[in-house]
């Protein structure tokens, strides 16, 4: 199953489950949405999947106030560069309205967001925005790598009582996987391999980075653990500081811009622990995106991310 | 129309009208905490509003919410108490002036982003459609409001979806400092009804009846299934728009055309002239609000200090598994 | 109206459809990176609105922008080298197919966020207001676009104070899969512009004669400082609406329909009815365009491989000390 | 003078000098701002002081195009917590606008953001937005901690080719100080005073602390350093390295909520640079706000920033 189906199966099975699960976003009907992620949907749920105008705002403030009746709505923005849009339904209302109401209201809302670059799409429309949430207080924002993660997870948003952002990136959505019998809970990072040497942090598409360069650093002789964070907010920091603490070298991989991403809050995290901090044999090392907006050309394009190259060097330079 | 309505509006304003002399007083005397606006003048609106609604229909108010929370039914000392911090007020203290929301009375809430409640108020609407209740919900806004996108996105949504949301304008003339005849570019903000294909009339908002009477109309309009509707109350704050406001912007002879208009006095006069209440029974009600009034904010006060833990208050940055 | 004219209008609609009949070409032959949005059957629109406008007016484009960057003027070699991603584009490479600005020809380039580009325009128009530079500016949107709060809010912006821009709104009857009939609230959406206190005409967009005859009063009006004016024109693009889609939400007889309302062979026979054009003159204007946009083509082909640097490219993020 | 009155002066010197800056924003004219900060300057200015509708998105999305053309506008957000509404026009547009089009265009514009809590406002009129903001590229970010910084900054901004927010703490206007000689340019941290046992890092109201915090230790006999950021993108990182390369000790003070904060950034930035990292004698620390929404009860919005106590506390256990 591909991550776009497993993405697809997580919101029918909701929906079938319960009639409170609904869909609301910009061709997410008939045309099956601009990534063909809800393709066939509104076919079975016919009364849970809505069309709406080009009014992200708008709709996604509607579906804050329809979630603090009762519904659990889900909210596609078509990319996921039009998180500016919803600013201010998700920050300002869903994130605080449980708090400022001490507690007589939930907001359980689930934003989709189709994201990242390499699609050739120009710098508005190949943002991965996650790290502008971060400061945010009341949110959880996910970013799985594979289906299984993407199904579990999705799953797992639509029951939160909270709002959670679901962050997919365009990438992934052809790569293929079996769902897991296991659940995976929001809040819980994956080990993917483990190794003594290196502690490798990841997260979404930069996770394939992460496990090419693990695969490459074990023909140097360097054994790496892999840790995929899952969820972005909260972070799980114990899986994080565990593995650092035995390994005692960490790189932190992520797609987009190294300035104010994930992966300084990760890094930031690990060091200000005292007791991983003092387990670290060498300084942290971040390989982020480059700090500039996405360019158009195919060439540039590709080369705003970190490659594996350039992240397997940055980790021998730890030993 | 029975005594008993008018004795409801009535009542209904003269509490709204206390709770803004006695949340003045105590701002003055220092006892709360940051600032507040005052409703002073609009109470016909929140009155007329209010009575036209079933317990079941729900509001959106805005930042200016405590004459609608008043007036939705909201326990006053649990009002004081929000003001006061305490946790006893209707959002425990976390919320304040402008975040009063009481689920038991059907009230979301306010937004203290002016035009950002708007949204909220449909989403409500659309969970009714859904779900089959034949209740409506009021998204409360103002002049000012009227000039933000979300006011337009959400508008043209309940329109194309059929929505049961009643956009109830309340054009003070100002939003804060700037008068709606510079900031907004039509006359009658009514008129933008058109533009979502729905009903839209303009009442005098200090005129209670003439409120009631224009929302009675549109909550039978909605409930009919056909859609939105849109109601400009004119309307003035007699204060100005918060604690700090020294009113450059408009003139005196402007305050006292509307100091003349203002909402319960007129009221009063129309209950005497048609001879349906008696002076005494007047005074009777509007010492009997004040007092009550009076001794629910002395309620809360005795409460003032009792407060959320730091534990109690970070344990309610995330809801909980089951609700 | 002189022939020259008719010649420029048959001129800029033919480019303008050679040139998406060349960028679908290279697509699909994968020379092309990501994806592009081609305006076939909007040549009216396109030719009708640049022709009205002087050189130094200036317009801002959608994610649709190929024919208005050939009609405004853009050297089509720069466009295709954008799309190619080399440094001889118009953003040297680093927009991509929706974002080709223009300096020269007062082209600011498009937003790729739908209804995001209306401001900016409203504030090149406030730029020439405050400067007092008797120039327009154009918002050129989608029905689509209509539902964005930002339109809203610029048009209230626009109107108040009365600033010097057009508001066209191409109505092609849908935004990617969703029928304007079911996403707005209005059946004519050029009544909206009642709203804004500024005039509002709806035309038909497949008729370049009445899109020119209707920008040029428009563009007077402006300039004669009477503020904004609104312009639907009605189209219909016949292609679907990016590379990837299938056009499930639309029947095959509606889109019979509209390719009998070309806009190039309606106006094309309409030179040859009114005598003013023979039908060599027309073919050889058809193989002129084709073959120079062609030969465009293939020189941007030619360079296509010169790219920016990693260096030039970060160098690009912040803006220098002077201009 | 004050800092409100710096930052009118800085407002004011601009438009004296130049026709092409203007201040939009609600109520700027003759209410002279929410905070007083314009008071006055639609009299000496009428033409370059214009009161706008509550149209955040709308005024700011004008603003940006006018940059594009030459004007140089002020947007004035009534409290920073409308900075939801103008993410659109800000990071999608102006921070990218000169790098999409190649470098032909320019998007001069300044938008000043009052911030921070202390003032019973509540959860949506206390935020200090900054980290919202950092990952996103092409803009600036100054947050001054006293008058002289406000006005020098001001004016850098002002006359900067690029975007910048302007961070001001509300509960900043009222101080007092004398407006130095010295320019102080975007991009340059400040040393405040000079210690060799311990780098204490802040910026905006939390200068304050950081400075209480030095003086309270001076009593322990732990002599510091206190950095004021000033610029928060792009950061002075060489001032930081220096400091913390010569005490090897490293507090860092912010009030807004310490997830995914400024602080992070700073702390990452410290111990990814190998030779910073390698001078370190105790993991770094960093004293941020609660994370969560900003309680209205005085006492909670009180503690939910970081107190004197507590910093001292925490640079203790560094020793
Ligand atoms: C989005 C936003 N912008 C600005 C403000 C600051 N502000 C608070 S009330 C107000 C005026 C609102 O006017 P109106 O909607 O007419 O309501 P009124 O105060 O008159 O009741 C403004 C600008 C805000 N709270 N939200
Ligand atoms: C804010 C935003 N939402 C969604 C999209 C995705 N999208 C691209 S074009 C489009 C449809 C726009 O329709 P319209 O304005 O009518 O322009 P048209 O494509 O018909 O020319 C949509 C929804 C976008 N680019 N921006
Ligand atoms: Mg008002
Ligand atoms: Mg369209």
């Amino acid at each position: 199953m591909t991550t776009r189906e497993a993405i697809r199966k997580a919101m029918a099975d909701s929906m079938r489950e319960d009639k409170n699960v609904v869909l609301l976003g910009e061709d997410v009907g008939v045309y099956g949405g601009c990534f063909k992620v809800t393709e066939g949907l509104v076919k079975e749920f016919p009364d849970q999947v809505i069309n709406t105008p080009v009014s992200e705002e708008g709709f996604t403030g509607l579906a804050v106030g329809a979630a603090m009746m009762g519904l659990r709505p889900i909210v596609e923005i078509m990319y996921a560069d039009f998180f500016t849009l919803i600013f201010d339904p998700i920050v300002n209302h869903a994130a605080k309205v449980h708090f400022m109401s001490g507690g007589a209201f939930n907001c359980p809302i689930v934003v989709r967001l189709p994201e990242g670059s390499g699609t050739g799409h120009g710098a508005q429309h190949t943002q991965s925005p996650e790290a502008l949430f971060m400061n945010s207080n009341g949110l959880k924002m996910v970013a799985p790598s594979c289906p299984s993660d993407a199904y579990h997870l999705l799953r797992a948003a639509i029951k939160d009582n909270n709002p959670v952002l679901f962050f997919e990136h365009k990438l992934l959505y052809g790569n293929e996987g079996e769902i897991s019998e296991e659940e995976l809970p929001i809040g819980k990072a994956k080990v993917i391999r483990e190794g003594s040497d290196l502690t490798i942090v990841s997260y979404s598409h930069a996770v394939k980075t992460a496990i090419r360069t693990a695969e490459t650093l074990d023909e140097q002789g360097i054994d790496s653990t892999v840790i995929d964070l899952c969820t972005l907010k909260p972070l799980d920091t114990e899986t994080i500081f565990k593995s650092v603490r035995k390994t005692g070298r960490v790189v932190i991989i992520q797609d987009p811009a190294a300035f104010g991403g994930i992966a300084s809050e990760v890094c930031s995290m690990i060091v200000t622990d005292k007791e991983t901090f003092s387990s670290l044999k060498a300084s942290p090392v971040i390989c982020g995106g480059k700090n500039s907006p996405v360019p158009f050309s195919k060439d540039l394009e590709t080369r705003v991310i970190p490659s594996v190259d350039e992240c397997v060097k940055s980790a021998l330079k730890l030993f | 129309m029975e005594k008993a309505f008018y004795l409801d509006a009535l009542r209904l304003m003269l509490n709204s009208r206390n709770f803004e002399e006695k949340t003045e007083e105590l701002f003055k005397a220092g006892l709360i905490h940051g600032t507040t606006h005052l409703a002073n003048g609009q109470e016909a609106c929140q009155a007329g509003l209010c009575l036209a609604l079933s317990d079941k229909d729900w509001i959106v108010p805005t930042h200016r919410c405590h004459g609608f929370t008043v007036c939705k039914g909201s326990d006053p000392t649990a009002m004081f108490s929000e003001m006061f911090g305490s946790s006893h007020g209707l959002a425990k203290g976390l919320g304040g002036s402008m975040h009063m929301p009481d689920k038991e009375v059907c009230n979301l809430g306010s937004s203290a982003v002016v035009g950002s409640g708007v949204p909220l108020a449909a989403g409500i609407a659309f969970y009714f459609k859904r779900n089959k209740i034949n209740n409506i919900s009021v998204a409360i806004f103002g002049d000012g409001a009227t000039s933000r996108g979300s006011v337009h996105e959400t508008m043209n949504l309940a329109s194309i979806w059929k929505l049961p949301v009643l956009f109830f304008c309340e054009n003070n003339l100002y939003g804060m400092s700037a008068s709606s005849s510079d900031m907004i570019s039509i006359k009658k903000i009514s008129d933008r009804a058109a533009s979502y294909s729905m009903p839209g009339v303009t009442v005098d908002g200090n005129n209670v009846l003439e409120v009631y009477e224009a929302c009675k109309k549109a909550v039978q309009y909605i409930k009919e299934g056909k859609g939105p509707y849109f109601i400009e109350a004119l309307t003035y704050r007699t204060k100005g728009h918060s604690k700090s406001d020294r009113r450059l912007y408009r003139s005196a002879e402007e305050e006292a055309f509307w100091e003349k208009k203002d909402p319960i006095k007129n009221f009063e006069n129309y209950l005497l002239e048609e001879g349906l209440f008696t002076e005494e029974e007047i005074e009777e009600e509007e010492e009997r609000s004040k007092t009550g009034i009076n001794l629910m904010a002395e309620k809360a006060l005795s409460m003032a200090s009792d407060c959320l833990t730091e534990e109690e208050t970070m344990a309610l940055v995330y809801a909980g598994e089951e609700k």
